[in-house]
């Protein structure tokens, strides 16, 4: 599984391998958000936390699909899956690749752009907290998804279309946990339910999906 | 003798040798003397009290974040019209420096904002121009990092180049739509009369100087460090075994 | 008795593509199996390595025993020949590759990006990854595609040693592989059915 | 040209193909804007054109690396290079397709979702307007961003990377159309830019774009 | 004359693959080339169809004369075989789809999605390209791959018909195709070089 881990984190940081693209386009859109609703620092502030939100779920959507289908056309799966390995733990090396190399930034970069959208500075904390703690979630979904549409050609927007459904529980306690963060009350509850959404999706998802994936493979 | 002679990388190295040191000492005495006169010998201003003083550093890099991007542009085009290759390496090596300029400006003007505006971030029409910028930078330097082949990624970066510069132009006309925002205008136009005090304007020439010659010995050595790349990689390909 | 394959159906896309296939394999000895372009060996191969549901018919195998070539060898362009082969080396809990890349002739190639490799070099690193995997039956799809006659010297030999070696292979072939005299050929047109499928889930729906 | 065109739209059409899937996206992501700020229709109402526009934006952006590459991996564009066809008209029928399968249909559903973001009816026009007339400028710039990134395995979040600022001008023209023609002010200026950026667009990026490719095939 | 070569010298990042390569194909004639993996052969077809800029030497030949079949054939998955082919009729303007349909003995696989066939299948499918596109010359690499015995006897008559009717064919092989009498052999291994490049900007950088 180590092996495995390693090598998609190589992989990441080799050329075109798209490690700190996920970043840019999370900058790229608090920076597009502005500019389609105009410079007024008041409304932005209100929506910060809430677009910040859509905006790191959308970078993990985008690089959903590099997680497995590369994988999948050059056969590396097809070996992989009579390997000694247990595919639930190539999957489960293969979400952790993807959070290590999204996710994480994300979240980590997140105050900055709250610093852009005009985010009270008390909600920065909370911003970066419920990131990190939520976007382990994303990026296990996002490979759940990403195994059901490996067959497809270009699954890509289609792969979204499934996952983003998938997405509203962590991105409502999320959101939450930031929003109440940002304007100082209690935020006791969501945050639990967000712990409890991504320990349970990392705990029961790497079987579903490597089951998904065995019927994939046929 | 034409100035095309200095294209030849190699006559390239030997002038830029004896040229390089010459401007880092201009660009060292310069940057001293402007800050330190700017810091230290002028009063502070009766608005903004001793925050204008990010002035000397805060202008400077502003201009040389437009102009590195000018000068990729020239650099562009001479590459993609005359093919010299030098001048290709050189567009790359402005690119880093320029980016740098262009985060110098940002997170000094955010710092100069706390005070002045009441915000770290405004989406002030110049502000956002500068953000979108910052984007072409990366991009420009992205693609040049994934590209493998040398001669493959000039061309392309330089006609991303081109298409960008004209797409920047026509951003910064379009966030003047919004508002007519926070920052000032130039204060340094030549034929409008001055609006900064004389007692700001002659340091802020001399630290403005200390950047273009800052900018000029950065941009050699990082054109002679690619060269030497480049070349290094000649001598690779010619040691393999066969 | 490595593999022994009997009675095997195997369909795509709801048509019985060969029917009743049955042989066997036994250590040291190789299995060649011909068939017209479409007859259903790269399905069959996929069949018995179990990446795929068979109809009908049993495979009587080990666990963990194949190794599976096939056209799409799962080499990373960006990934050096060296790094290549060292990701199936974790995985499949194998010190060497060093051998594996000089029984290949990839030892000037070890560090270049497998990306830039020609047709039959790249073809030769997935080749590699059959010594690396330990495994005792290699199950290889055409292995012979774009490689010169030298490199097809080279892997004749490579599954020589490894048929000594006490190993098995199951290998689809258009061309002539010279395997020595532990090889046999099974002609796979004699299978050949182009039925529907009558399985009990398919009858349900009658 | 005709021929490539045709082609393009039937392969969008078919399974997996990603017609509707762009407008599926816009949908969702309209979904999420108010899962993440909150359901406060003032607040969404004064936000809604500058976030289609937005969402439009990248929808447009995500399907834009299908535009090429599976003719790249596949060959087919080499064998277009070397067939009677110009280049640029290869380039034109792409963009084009790209537009009548994400574009045009984005535009078309844009008021419907106005609807569900509490846009003011009068601005439905304008924003379908700005789409429609803006739209053809995104896919050509996102064709020519294609071909930049093409080579690169998996180049699509630095696509992204290169096209987004490129899609600036576009946005705020755009947005200020639909912005303006919500709350009923003088809008001429913006339209008329907003035109006059997808008529350059598609009358100069073309050529740029296919001295993009001839180098990207060698 | 259809295609004249002279001194060609062929790169690959920095490296001079094949050096002074020349040759002349006439009308009805064919020309193989050989040599070991890595060598070049796949550039050089790239240079002389003019999808590579060679490093010197000359091509000497008519304007769209050329048609290319790769190991990437441009077959899309989810058109059927049909519409595969009329697409690359209709950029060809030529009507005749049928006649290369039969000639390849796709009459039956005619209506099935292209991704669904097996790898020989497909291959036919790419060949097939070749006889919509009227094109004089054709150049194959490894056409041979993936096909069935009975499938490269049909390869060889096609060949041969198109040589008949005046055209050329440039072809890299590892396999041995009989195209009758008409049918020169160059074996590359002479013209390999593995000098690095010597032209005018690397020298620059020296
Ligand atoms: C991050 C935000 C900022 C950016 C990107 C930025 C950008 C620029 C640029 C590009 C210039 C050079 C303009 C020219 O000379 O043509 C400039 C100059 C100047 N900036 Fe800023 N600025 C920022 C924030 C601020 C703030 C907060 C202040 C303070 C109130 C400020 C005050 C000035 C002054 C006084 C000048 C010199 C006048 C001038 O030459 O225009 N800037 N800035
Ligand atoms: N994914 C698929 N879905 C449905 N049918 C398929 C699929 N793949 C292959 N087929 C069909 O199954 C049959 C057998 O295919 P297979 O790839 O096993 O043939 P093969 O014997 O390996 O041929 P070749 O020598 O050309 O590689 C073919 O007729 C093909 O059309
Ligand atoms: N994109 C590339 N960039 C750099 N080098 C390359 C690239 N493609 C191939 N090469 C190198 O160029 C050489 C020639 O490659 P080419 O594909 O022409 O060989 P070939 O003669 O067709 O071999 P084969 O018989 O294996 O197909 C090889 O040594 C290969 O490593
Ligand atoms: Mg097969
Ligand atoms: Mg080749």
């Amino acid at each position: 599984m180590r092996a495995v881990l390693l090598r998609d984190l190589k992989l990441a940081m080799r050329l075109g391998g798209g490690f700190g693209l996920a970043i840019m386009f999370f900058l790229i859109v608090t920076v597009l958000v502005p500019l389609g609703i105009g410079p007024d620092l008041a409304l932005l502030s209100a929506i910060s936390s809430g677009i910040l939100w859509v905006g790191a779920l959308l970078a993990c959507l985008l690089s959903l699909d590099r997680i497995l289908s590369l994988d999948y056309e050059d056969g590396t799966l097809d070996h992989l899956a009579i390997s000694p390995l247990p595919l639930e733990n190539v999957i489960l090396a293969k979400a952790t690749a993807h959070w290590l190399t999204t996710g994480l930034p994300l979240g980590l970069a997140s105050p900055l752009l709250g610093l852009m959208l005009g985010l009270p500075l008390e909600g920065f904390f909370w911003l970066l907290l419920s990131l990190v703690f939520g976007t382990p979630a994303l990026s296990m979904i996002g490979t759940f998804g990403a195994t059901l549409t490996l067959g497809l050609k270009r699954g890509g927007l289609l792969l979204s279309i499934l996952v983003l459904p998938l997405y509203v529980p962590t991105l409502i306690f999320g959101a939450e946990v930031a929003r109440r963060g940002s304007i100082g009350i209690e935020l006791q509850t969501p945050l639990w339910m967000l712990l409890g959404v991504s320990f349970g999706v990392v705990a029961v998802l790497p079987f579903a999906s490597s089951a998904v994936l065995r019927i994939n493979l046929r | 003798m034409s100035l095309w002679e200095y294209s030849n990388p190699v006559k390239f190295l030997k002038l830029s040798s004896r040229v390089l040191p010459w401007v880092s000492a201009l660009s060292g005495i310069c940057l001293i003397l402007g800050l330190f006169w700017g810091f230290f010998w002028t009063p502070d201003d009766y608005r903004m009290g001793s925050t204008v003083k990010i002035i000397y550093i805060h202008v400077p890099a502003a201009l040389m974040a437009i102009n590195a991007w000018f000068m990729m542009l020239v650099a562009s085009l001479i590459w993609l019209i005359r093919r010299h290759h030098v001048s290709a390496l050189a567009a790359k090596a402005a690119a880093p420096v320029g980016l740098v300029m262009t985060l110098i400006a940002l997170i000094t003007g955010a710092i100069w904002g706390q005070p002045m505006w009441g915000t770290w971030w405004a989406w002030d029409p110049r502000l956002t121009s500068f953000l979108i910028l910052f984007q072409f930078y990366i991009g420009y330097l992205a693609l040049w990092k994934a590209i493998e082949n040398p001669d493959n990624a000039a061309d392309l970066t330089s006609i991303l180049c081109i298409v960008g510069s004209v797409f920047a132009v026509l951003s910064r006309y379009a966030v003047n739509f919004w508002s007519q925002g926070l920052h000032q205008g130039a204060s340094l136009s030549l034929d409008k009369e001055k609006n900064v005090a004389d007692v700001f304007y002659h340091p802020l020439l001399l630290s403005i100087a200390g950047f273009i010659f800052l900018f000029l010995a950065l941009v050699l050595i990082g054109t002679r460090s690619e060269i030497r790349m480049r070349r290094a990689l000649v001598v690779a390909a010619r040691r393999m075994p066969s | 008795m490595l593999l022994s394959v009997q009675d095997l159906c195997i369909t795509r896309s709801s048509q019985v593509l060969l029917a009743n296939v049955s042989f066997d394999l036994a250590s040291g000895e190789a299995l060649i199996l011909k068939g017209p372009n479409g007859l259903g060996k790269t399905t069959l191969l996929r069949v018995i390595t179990g990446l795929q549901p068979a109809l009908s018919g049993k495979i009587i195998t080990q666990e963990d025993i194949f190794v599976y070539a096939a056209h799409a060898d799962g080499v990373k362009p960006s990934l050096t020949v060296t790094e290549n082969l060292q990701f199936w080396a974790d995985i499949f809990d194998s010190k060497d590759v060093s051998s594996a890349l000089s029984a290949f002739d990839l030892n000037e190639l070890k560090s270049s990006f497998a990306g830039l490799l020609s047709a039959g070099q790249k073809r030769r690193v997935g080749l590699a990854r059959m010594l690396i995997s330990n495994r005792l039956v290699w199950v290889l799809d055409e292995p012979s595609v774009s490689l010169d006659s030298a490199s097809i010297l080279q892997l004749e030999a490579v599954i020589k040693q490894h048929l000594q070696n006490g190993g098995g292979a199951l290998i689809v072939t258009h061309a002539d592989l010279d395997l020595g005299p532990r090889c046999k050929t099974l002609h796979l047109d004699e299978y050949k059915s182009k039925s529907p499928v009558y399985d009990h889930c398919a009858e349900a729906f009658l």
